[in-house]
């Protein structure tokens, strides 16, 4: 339960620095913060106790069709998947926060302020 | 081309290794790869292909090893005593020495083997003078300190790469 | 086996979007000839579809490589039909109308295409999709696209608008992340028929509410729904014309409405019987949104705002109506859909011209278009009589399928409640024909020529299908909204047609 | 003095080319280890990339090389997009593995059927890709200013 409970508290973390932050790359750090908890949080939904990791290594396994006591790889593809995708975003994001910084000269999101409402 | 091919053949053992298996397909993939990276930046080698022939530099370099191991062992003990003694009896401070190492992957080494014993690191290289951060500053005469500093690798590092 | 079309609805954009780097190497304008070709090509397949659905009456499926339950499912029933030829009627058009407004921008033409065909590739994977995960996957692709075209004229304002949105969007999707690793916890399937059988096992638990309204979070923000509306207004207002157009017609509806009750009334199984605290809900946020953007958009003088702000009271009459939950509800929001996607995109086709032939979009500034830019002003005239509800638009039935689901709901108060926000937009709508079109006093700004042929053509398509749509409604009704309908209210019906299938 | 100091010159000049291979080891063996094409095409970019803020470039080079990678990523996608193509012209289903190119034995280099080759796609993509935008996003630019 705990490690569960320490991904929540991660995103919240994560939610905190991008809602009350200021500075660009710090909502992107915050925002890579929620994401982080919810990959771990995701890979840890396949996790069981004492299982192996899922990987054949033996020629035998595969022709014997052994299901040995593997965890649950679907989750760990699909954290590959939202891995990438987070890369891609953080790139994108970190790209925007540099145009902003060019246009403005500032981090700061509070002078950043060219649009109201 | 030399140092392409250096590097080719270089780059293929490594594949070997990382795979330790001798099947036909991973030989002639490893060929492949090895053959692009090579093309791409075997040319950035900073060796003399030929000077890796040379089994004297081979022997040098084997006798470097456990050379470097015993001043990296000296070195740490001396910083632990540091760090474990009450008071803090440091000097630090960034000295200039001079080397007369001359080509560039020599120097390199020696500011790496610098680097990795504790209590000393190179910030940079110019030309034939190397900038160190020294945790304490024994002696003001640049003859000692440079000696003091490089200990016995310019005299290995000069038979292994000059 | 009959599911053979269903690929390429992510095949033939993803290709194009690849093949657009690559050959505008050799010529520029291979970016626009790839981008409209590809379009034209998915908007022929979607209709085919369609014509299939309709035939055979049985959805199309489809398994990627062969794996059954546990691969990735494609499926294709009359709800997907519906929003595919939303998606691909107004890409088309926001792809030929791209055409000639990206003269405003010096170069990158193929990135903004090699991007308008990766979003327009994300939506239709996202209307196919039969998988929880690929769901999100799909999503992501097209939020990734948008963020990027909204940002595309990297002038001050559009970067902040893109960045203020990306990060909305973004923890969006992290939260939907989030619900479907806890659904994937429970169920450990990610078909959707499959989950759905699983989960209607488990009951009504708390565990049940509390996926459901972490979904609804993520969905609210890619949907702008009222809490979450912040990034919504910039957003389209920054974005370049085509794409405005298909982030209001589209992308908020796709990613946000279809998804959403999608997931909801097929997987998770609500029905205003079972369930209605879901529908008071969604009745609620939505009779919020409508009334607050309504107004909100009366206050702006600028054109894009005004419209961004409309876009938000629309998608509250569109939850207003899922939120009734019976038969003209659903068909009522399903139609408004489709007439808003048509409505707003002209609107917004529109707002481009005037801003690419005059070189502002403020209102104050503009007089007299009429006189030199006629189709853009009749376009923009009937799209206003469709989105305020004035017979015998699209725009019309689909407000008055929605007050009669809620008369027949007992809700009499919310039918008063549409009827007058109507008249609101109608309000809005023609205060823009009265200041930028007609002649009025105190300003300058006015422009000698009509916008170009395809831009204008682009228009009139969609205006066209805007009237056609009206005109014919009973067929519209009949063969398109009505089954759509029925896919959401027969909710767990969904599974025994795609695993007996 | 163009690009970074001496030190790391130089064992960038020792390292990339390994880096390279052995970000090509990970994505032709992404069928049999952990890993694969996209955690070997990080690789790819990586060394790529270590040069490139190392030695330092010129805007010309720097923009033909962004041109390149640009046409990699493409051609790595459309590679990926036709094996999926491949299997549907041939057995009607996308992504189709089974007896469209040889299966092989289990735990050889050449086995999987498309596996592999789908590995090189997305290998090549990313690592074009990564390196795209690094260089879109001017990184190396702030290393050049002094």
């Amino acid at each position: 339960m705990i490690p569960y409970l320490a991904c929540v508290l991660l995103f919240l973390i994560g939610l905190y620095v991008v809602i009350s932050k200021r500075n660009l790359i710090k909502i992107v750090i915050g925002f890579s913060l929620i994401e982080y908890a919810v990959n771990l949080f995701f890979a840890l939904v396949g996790f069981k106790k004492g299982a192996l990791a899922p990987i054949i290594t033996q020629p035998e396994q595969v022709r014997m069709g052994v299901a040995r006591n593997f965890v649950d790889p679907v989750p760990q593809a699909l954290v590959l998947t939202a891995i990438v995708i987070g890369l891609s975003t953080t790139a994108l994001m970190l790209s925007l926060a540099m145009r902003l910084y060019e246009k403005y000269k500032t981090f700061d999101i509070s002078e950043i302020r060219r649009l109201k409402g | 081309m030399a140092r392409r091919f250096a590097y080719f053949i270089a780059g293929w053992i490594i594949w070997l290794l990382l795979g330790w298996t001798l099947n036909y397909q991973e030989v002639v993939a490893g060929a492949a790869v090895a053959l692009i990276a090579a093309g791409m930046f075997g040319g950035y080698l900073p060796l003399q292909p030929r000077k890796l022939l040379n089994p004297v530099r081979w022997f040098w370099l084997l006798v470097y090893i456990p050379v470097f191991a015993w001043q990296c062992l000296k070195a740490n003990i001396d910083v632990a005593l540091r760090v474990l003694s009450p008071g803090l009896n440091l000097k630090p401070g960034i000295v200039k020495i001079k080397t007369n190492l001359k080509s560039d992957i020599a120097k390199v080494f020696l500011a790496n083997s610098i680097t990795m014993t504790p209590g000393t690191l190179t910030v940079e290289i110019k030309d034939d003078t190397l900038y160190i951060h020294w945790i304490e500053i024994r002696s003001d005469d640049p003859e000692e300190m440079a000696k003091m500093i490089k200990g016995p690798f310019e005299f290995f590092l000069k038979k292994i790469f000059d | 086996m009959e599911g053979r079309i269903l690929p390429l609805f992510v095949a033939i954009p993803l290709a194009g979007a690849f093949l657009v780097p690559l050959l505008s190497k050799l010529w520029t304008r291979f970016a626009d000839l790839i981008a409209s070709i590809t379009s034209a090509l998915l908007l022929g397949v979607s209709v085919y579809g369609w014509l299939m659905v309709n035939a055979g009456g049985m959805p199309l499926h489809y398994w990627v490589g062969g794996w059954r339950i546990i691969g990735i499912a494609m499926w294709f029933d009359a709800l997907t039909a519906l929003i595919v030829l939303i998606i691909n009627i107004v890409g088309f058009c926001a792809s030929v109308y791209s055409i000639r407004y990206l003269d405003r921008y010096t170069g990158g033409r193929w990135k903004f295409f090699t991007l308008l065909l990766l979003l327009i590739a994300g939506l239709n994977g996202l209307a196919i999709s039969g998988d929880l995960f690929n769901m999100f996957v799909f999503i992501e692709i097209s939020a990734i696209a948008s963020y990027a075209l909204v940002a595309f004229g990297t002038e001050e304002e559009e970067v902040e608008a893109a960045f203020k949105y990306m990060v909305l969007g973004e923890v969006g999707g992290a939260v939907l992340l989030f619900g479907i690793a806890l659904i994937y916890a429970r169920a450990s399937t990610l078909n959707l028929a499959h989950l759905s059988q699983v989960l209607a096992g488990f009951g009504r638990t708390p565990f049940y509410w509390f996926v459901i309204a972490t979904l609804l979070i993520g969905f609210a923000i890619k949907m702008g729904m009222e809490p979450f509306h912040a990034w919504l207004a910039d957003a389209h207002f920054s974005a370049p014309a085509p794409i405005s157009a298909m982030l209001s017609g589209v992308f908020i509806k796709v990613t946000g409405v279809y998804a959403m009750s999608r997931l909801m009334f097929n997987v998770f199984g609500v029905s205003r019987a079972e369930t209605p605290a879901f529908f008071n809900l969604l009745i609620a946020f939505g009779a919020v949104s409508m009334v607050l953007g309504g107004l909100l958009a009366y206050t702006q003088n600028d054109y894009k705002r005004l419209l961004a702000y409309s876009s938000i009271s629309q998608i509250g009459y569109i939850l207003v109506a899922l939120g009734i939950g019976n038969f003209w509800g659903i068909a009522g929001a399903l139609f408004h859909i489709l007439a808003h996607a048509l409505g707003k995109g002209t609107l917004f086709l529109a707002s481009g011209s005037v801003e690419r032939q005059t070189g502002t979009r403020n209102l104050e500034q503009l007089k007299g278009l009429e006189k030199t830019m006629p189709a853009t002003t009749w376009s923009h005239i009937l799209a206003s009589f469709s989105m305020a509800g004035l017979p015998p638009f699209a725009g019309f039935f689909s407000k008055l399928f929605i007050i009669i689901g809620a008369i027949a709901a007992r809700m009499y108060w919310l039918a008063f409640l549409a009827a007058l926000f109507s008249a609101v937009t109608l309000g809005y709508l023609t205060k823009v024909v009265n200041m930028a079109f007609f002649v009025k006093q105190n300003s300058s700004v006015t422009s000698t020529r009509e916008a170009p042929g395809l831009m204008v053509l682009a228009m009139l398509v969609l205006v066209v299908l805007t009237v056609a749509v009206g005109v014919g409604f009973r067929g519209v009704l009949d063969h398109l909204v009505g089954p759509a309908a029925r896919v959401l209210l027969n909710g767990l019906e969904y599974a025994r047609l795609v695993l007996g299938g | 003095m163009r690009g970074m100091s001496l030190i790391v010159q130089v064992m960038t000049g020792l390292l990339a080319g390994i880096l390279l291979l052995y970000g090509g080891y990970i994505i032709l063996h992404g069928h049999l280890t952990p890993g694969g094409g996209f955690a070997g095409g990080v690789l790819v970019a990586a060394a790529l990339i270590l040069v490139s803020l190392a030695f330092g470039a010129v805007e010309q080079v720097e923009r033909r090389e962004y041109i390149l990678s640009s046409i990699f990523e493409s051609s790595g996608g459309l590679l990926f997009l036709g094996l999926a193509v491949a299997g549907y012209l041939a057995a009607d289903y996308f992504f189709r593995n089974a007896g469209l190119f040889y299966i092989g034995r289990p735990l050889e280099l050449v086995s999987g059927g498309i596996i592999p080759l789908a590995n090189i796609a997305i290998g090549l993509k990313v690592g074009a890709g990564l390196f795209a935008i690094f260089l879109a996003l001017g990184a190396s630019r702030f290393v050049m200013k002094e």
